[in-house]
């Protein structure tokens, strides 16, 4: 009652920067959408120049399931990524110039350009690889989660997956194995609504790809503003929370949106009209900016970290650019464990 | 007689097939609506409506099963996988369902339908987007394998998978999408198992498929050209069934053979051919046969990798130059 | 009131013959049950006579189920089989001789030996085949399905498998697929506890294997008792009449129990004491023979039928003893539709 | 020294190893509890307990992908395919993701893990449960595959397996495991890649693999008996590494090959070694190069069919006999 009547509305809604969550996390958060956001748009600028080779499939506009999944992991939990895996690299830590580098194939890209934008991998980031073919990386998931939990390590895996991925076999198998040996692997479905090109709604018989399954595995059913990190950032909290005490796996879907196509090839022309424009009003980065000022964070503050980070991407594109490509001798090394590629003697 | 690009010979390819027989349909990711992530099936929705033309989910198994059960019962389904490197996710149904249920009912069961999908390197993709895994069937007994190089092959073969009464794959090479190619006006139909000459020569007999073929075309001359070494060029076309009395026949002129196989070596296509060779026309040869393979390794992404990892035109052409003078 | 008084209890619970499967239904499904066991029975002397070759996987208690969906079939519906296959095949019509000749690897069998005990076919019969990798019908199943919905022709694809067999990826794919396309394909998962010697409770974390995952696919939860065929046939005309009216896919789950081990190889020891007793009490053609009494059908009505079965199944061994080989020359017949084999000119 | 069968070799080996490394862990289908269904890991269970030994669902892909998720991070899987019919199920994982992952990552990730697998005919089983699938992984890039024909060399292989720090797919042969060989004490770990020379012999090579191994030495035997014809027999144990030196070095011996291949014919290991000689040994060569395979087509069931489908004794004798008088 004196609530209602002491303190003014704006007053009263007026949010608490010294929450579970805090100022300093949140600003990371911010500097962490901000860093994928920018890089993405130069891997696409790269690419309108012909500097970006092969495909790419950028998550502009799903930059807070990113962010907030990685914010919440200890350094030793791992991350298992699909094709469109660019923001969970960088979420974890990569440097841009590695990322970028890869993309654009170059002896300074993570992996040197042996595996290419769609298998981003850096093992001492904890990002065990990004898989390209639909629903592989889930099982592969759940096995980390068997060692950790053998090795009574602590550690989860967090596996990142679209909507369009719920219908393949391995979800199914990955999903209910883990829930069976009560692993700590922790199952995040983008829902972007859209497979490449194909609405999910036309292909599933349910509303929620992930969340409407999760009962045939004995789980939740867990929804989330996938565009909030903070709503983003509790739900990985509460799932690793779950998954190190020993009570198994989470299947957890975001709702989320992409801004771009699916891949560079796709200029996305099979949206209705207005969507794009409705989820841009809904776009992570600006109301994770209006939150910050919201909480009383300075604009300059916020300036100052866009300007960082755009320095960060200028100065990795310029790396890349002055990399050269992968040397031809890296070629065949490391097929196998010994470096080389022999198959005979 | 029109100028195509392969991938549009595939859309008219499949349109010449569901035109003529009402129970030709076809299933597949995005394939409708958006016309395939490779526009090659782009105005087959228009031109015959959803209830023939499928978006299906992400699904491969769903996809090649409905296509097999809809084939045992009467129709006669196209099916495409996006990239042949999926093959792998619905293999249960390549190697032990389509090629085995005639088999094992003693000729109860029918399994007519095709599995078009786009296989092979050159779009910098990497390791599992770039394979070329015609061997992963041309193991498996009961199917049939085929891989156009050209787009008056794509629809002429297209047209006798579709009228063939066994499963057949069907493999459309990715990098061959933009090519053009003189395609007649009218009807193709195209037999199986039929490889074709396409440049006569009288020195070595090179075989290759695809991709490979304009290259191993372009080696020839190169070869001729620059040592006077005068190629057959033979495009294998159908790995099974296979034409080895055509390859047989030019090997009898030739007396050396030389193949030209984008997959990476162990038992592809040109080990089983050179086995034969080696059994059947040993006599023939007056020197080595020679395998020209993608080494046996992962496909790298980087353009730069890659351009090397393939046979080259060089490479053939050394290879086949080297080999005759030793 | 009147009922409650002016009847004797027996009376009240006297079951009507005339419902709405009505006695020569009845008397056929009865038939059909004593038919499957007694040439399952069979078929196990003849394995201890070392005549069955290869594996066997008998369906001895699992016959109800079988019988009520089979009979609710219309001719021209489809089944889709297992390895555990033979009670599904001999329940569409097929002769004993045939089913036993197959096992035997005789000339006479439906395959002349090609296929075995696992792929039991017979097109004539609407047994579009018996698959041994797990799940792979599911998927098939569906095609039926969709070329019957593409055709209007009215039939429905009848899949049957095991609990075990939900977990694979093919179900969930199939499932799915059918429920998205409304397909006319009923989904008959046979829940008799165990996958080969493990049972189907220590790998998924529900309790039911098909019910529980129902609706995943926007599919209602059917479970029944598949020990009673009245039960399966009921469930079976509303599952083929939602289909064909254009309703879609029916996953219906059976509650049953397999009398002897998975395969000819197991003495299922694995069993926990009194489980097997316990089911042997509701064994699906005591309970039947217990009802057609009931019913007022005569003893010996009901021996004469067993009589005739045996007969039958007698003859047929004998003629399945009498029967060669199969001929050398089938060994490359039928790989391809021309009859032949040849893969080269 | 003690007389095991091929079944107890299995167990024996996985023991060994669990025994000497806490990493190693073992996962299947009725693998535990149940000793698995060729009864070849009986004990494990009561020996090693419920956290190393254990039980899965009917889920391939869930097998495979676990074991290279927990291999990836450090642990050693043996993973059981049952029947190695049922690798299409799971087949991305065989093709596309363990082979693959340490190529990709330029080196970060590693695989190191074993499939073993119930492999070939002769039980009647059909077609689906019946295949000989080596070769599906031979031409994987990345992989190596192994399959033992003596209790020893279960042994000894599946430690070396174990050992290998890349993906090993362990064929084991369903027909041997009722074989009994003589097995020394203590430990025993092998090589990969090597093959052994079981009877060494002046007139032709004969290679084998698994069950084709004791059928072609009984073949030289005959061979010897009623021909006077003197064959080596090599068990080539190791499909990848390959080791190509043992049988260059036999062929220069004898001047004359033959393999005895399990597999349909297509594309099969015989094949690629054919290839090879043909392209390395041709000038070794004193007449054609003979495979000898089950033919290309599904396996029938019945025993009078099967029994004449795979090679016989009686065939690789009069095969070679007929060959090298011809
Ligand atoms: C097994 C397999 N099938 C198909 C594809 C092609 N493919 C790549 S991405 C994609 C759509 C995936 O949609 P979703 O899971 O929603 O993820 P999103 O791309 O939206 O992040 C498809 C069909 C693939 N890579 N692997
Ligand atoms: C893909 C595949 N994995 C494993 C097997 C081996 N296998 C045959 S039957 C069976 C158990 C199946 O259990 P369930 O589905 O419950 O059927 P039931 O045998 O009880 O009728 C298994 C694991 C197989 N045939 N196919
Ligand atoms: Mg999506
Ligand atoms: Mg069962």
């Amino acid at each position: 009652m004196l609530k209602k009547q002491g303190r003014p509305p704006t007053a009263a809604r007026k949010p608490q920067l010294n929450d579970d969550i805090g100022e300093e996390l949140r600003l990371r958060m911010y500097g962490m959408q901000v860093t994928i956001r920018q890089a993405e748009q130069r891997a696409y600028d790269l690419f309108l120049q012909n500097l970006v080779k092969g495909t790419s499939h950028l998550s502009l506009g799903q930059e807070a399931v990113a962010t907030g999944f990685a914010a919440a992991m200890r350094p030793r939990d791992l991350s298992f990524c699909t094709y469109r895996g660019h923001a969970h690299t960088l979420a974890r830590g990569v440097p841009v110039e590695k990322v970028l580098g890869e993309l654009m194939q170059r002896d300074n890209g993570l992996m040197r350009g042996k595996g290419g934008s769609m298998h981003l991998t850096s093992a001492e980031h904890g990002v065990m690889g990004s898989y390209a073919i639909i629903g592989a990386h889930l099982p592969i998931a759940c096995g980390a989660a068997w060692r950790a939990q053998y090795k009574g390590t602590g550690d989860v895996a967090v596996c990142f997956f679209g909507d369009g991925t719920t219908n393949i076999g391995a979800f199914h198998e990955a999903v209910n194995f883990a829930s069976v040996w009560k692993l700590p692997v922790v199952f995040v479905c983008e829902n972007n609504l859209y497979m490449e090109y194909t609405p999910i709604g036309d292909v599933i018989p349910v509303k929620h790809p992930a969340a409407d399954r999760a009962s045939a595995y004995g789980l939740e059913a867990i929804v989330i503003d996938g565009n909030d990190a903070d709503a983003v950032y509790r739900a990985a909290c509460a799932a690793y929370a779950k998954a190190r005490a020993g009570g198994g796996p989470s299947l957890v879907e975001c709702l989320t949106y992409r801004h771009s196509g699916h891949s560079r090839a796709d200029p996305a022309t099979y949206r209705p009209k207005g969507e794009l424009e409705a989820w841009l009003k809904r776009d992570p980065i600006k109301i994770y900016r209006e939150r910050l000022l919201q909480f009383g964070v300075e604009q300059d503050a916020i300036d100052a970290v866009d300007a960082e980070v755009r320095r960060d991407v200028d100065e990795a594109t310029e790396k890349c650019k002055a990399a050269g490509p992968p040397p031809l001798e890296i070629l065949t090394t490391d097929v196998y464990a010994d470096g080389g590629w022999a198959w005979r003697n | 007689m029109a100028e195509l690009t392969y991938r549009e010979a595939v859309a008219r390819g499949i349109a010449q097939e569901m035109t003529r027989d009402p129970d030709v349909v076809f299933l597949g990711e995005d394939v409708a609506k958006a016309g395939g992530v490779f526009k090659a099936t782009v105005g087959l929705l228009d031109q015959f409506g959803p209830v023939r033309v499928r978006d299906t989910p992400i699904s491969e198994q769903a996809i090649l099963g409905a296509a097999m059960g809809a084939a045992m019962t009467g129709l006669k389904p196209i099916a495409e996988i996006m990239f042949s490197d999926f093959l792998a996710v619905c293999f249960d149904f390549i190697a032990n369902e389509f090629p085995k249920s005639r088999y094992m009912s003693n000729g109860q069961l029918k399994c007519p339908l095709v599995v078009r999908t786009g296989n092979g390197a050159g779009s910098r993709f990497g390791a599992q987007h770039s394979q070329s895994v015609e061997n992963w069937c041309m193991m498996i007994p009961g199917l049939k394998v085929v891989a156009p190089s050209t787009p008056r092959d794509v629809i002429g073969l297209m047209a006798a998978a579709v009228r063939d009464p066994d499963p057949v794959i069907f493999f459309e090479h990715k990098s061959l999408y933009p090519m053009k190619g003189e395609v007649p006006d009218g009807e193709i139909v195209d037999t199986l198992g039929s490889a074709k000459i396409l440049r006569p020569g009288k020195d070595a007999t090179i075989l290759a498929l695809a991709l490979m073929v304009p290259r191993a075309l372009a080696a020839a001359e190169k070869l001729k050209a620059e040592a006077g070494i005068d190629c057959e060029v033979i495009d294998v076309r159908s790995l099974v069934p296979l034409d080895t009395q055509t390859i047989l026949g030019s090997l009898a002129r030739t007396h050396r053979l030389f193949t030209v196989e984008e997959n990476p070596r162990l038992c592809g296509w040109g080990a089983e051919i050179v086995s034969i060779v080696a059994d059947e026309a040993f006599y023939d040869l007056d020197g080595p046969a020679v395998r020209i393979t993608t080494p046996h390794i992962p496909l790298p992404a980087a353009d730069t990798l890659e351009d090397i990892v393939l046979p080259t035109v060089d490479r053939i052409a050394e290879t086949v130059r080297r080999s005759l003078s030793s």
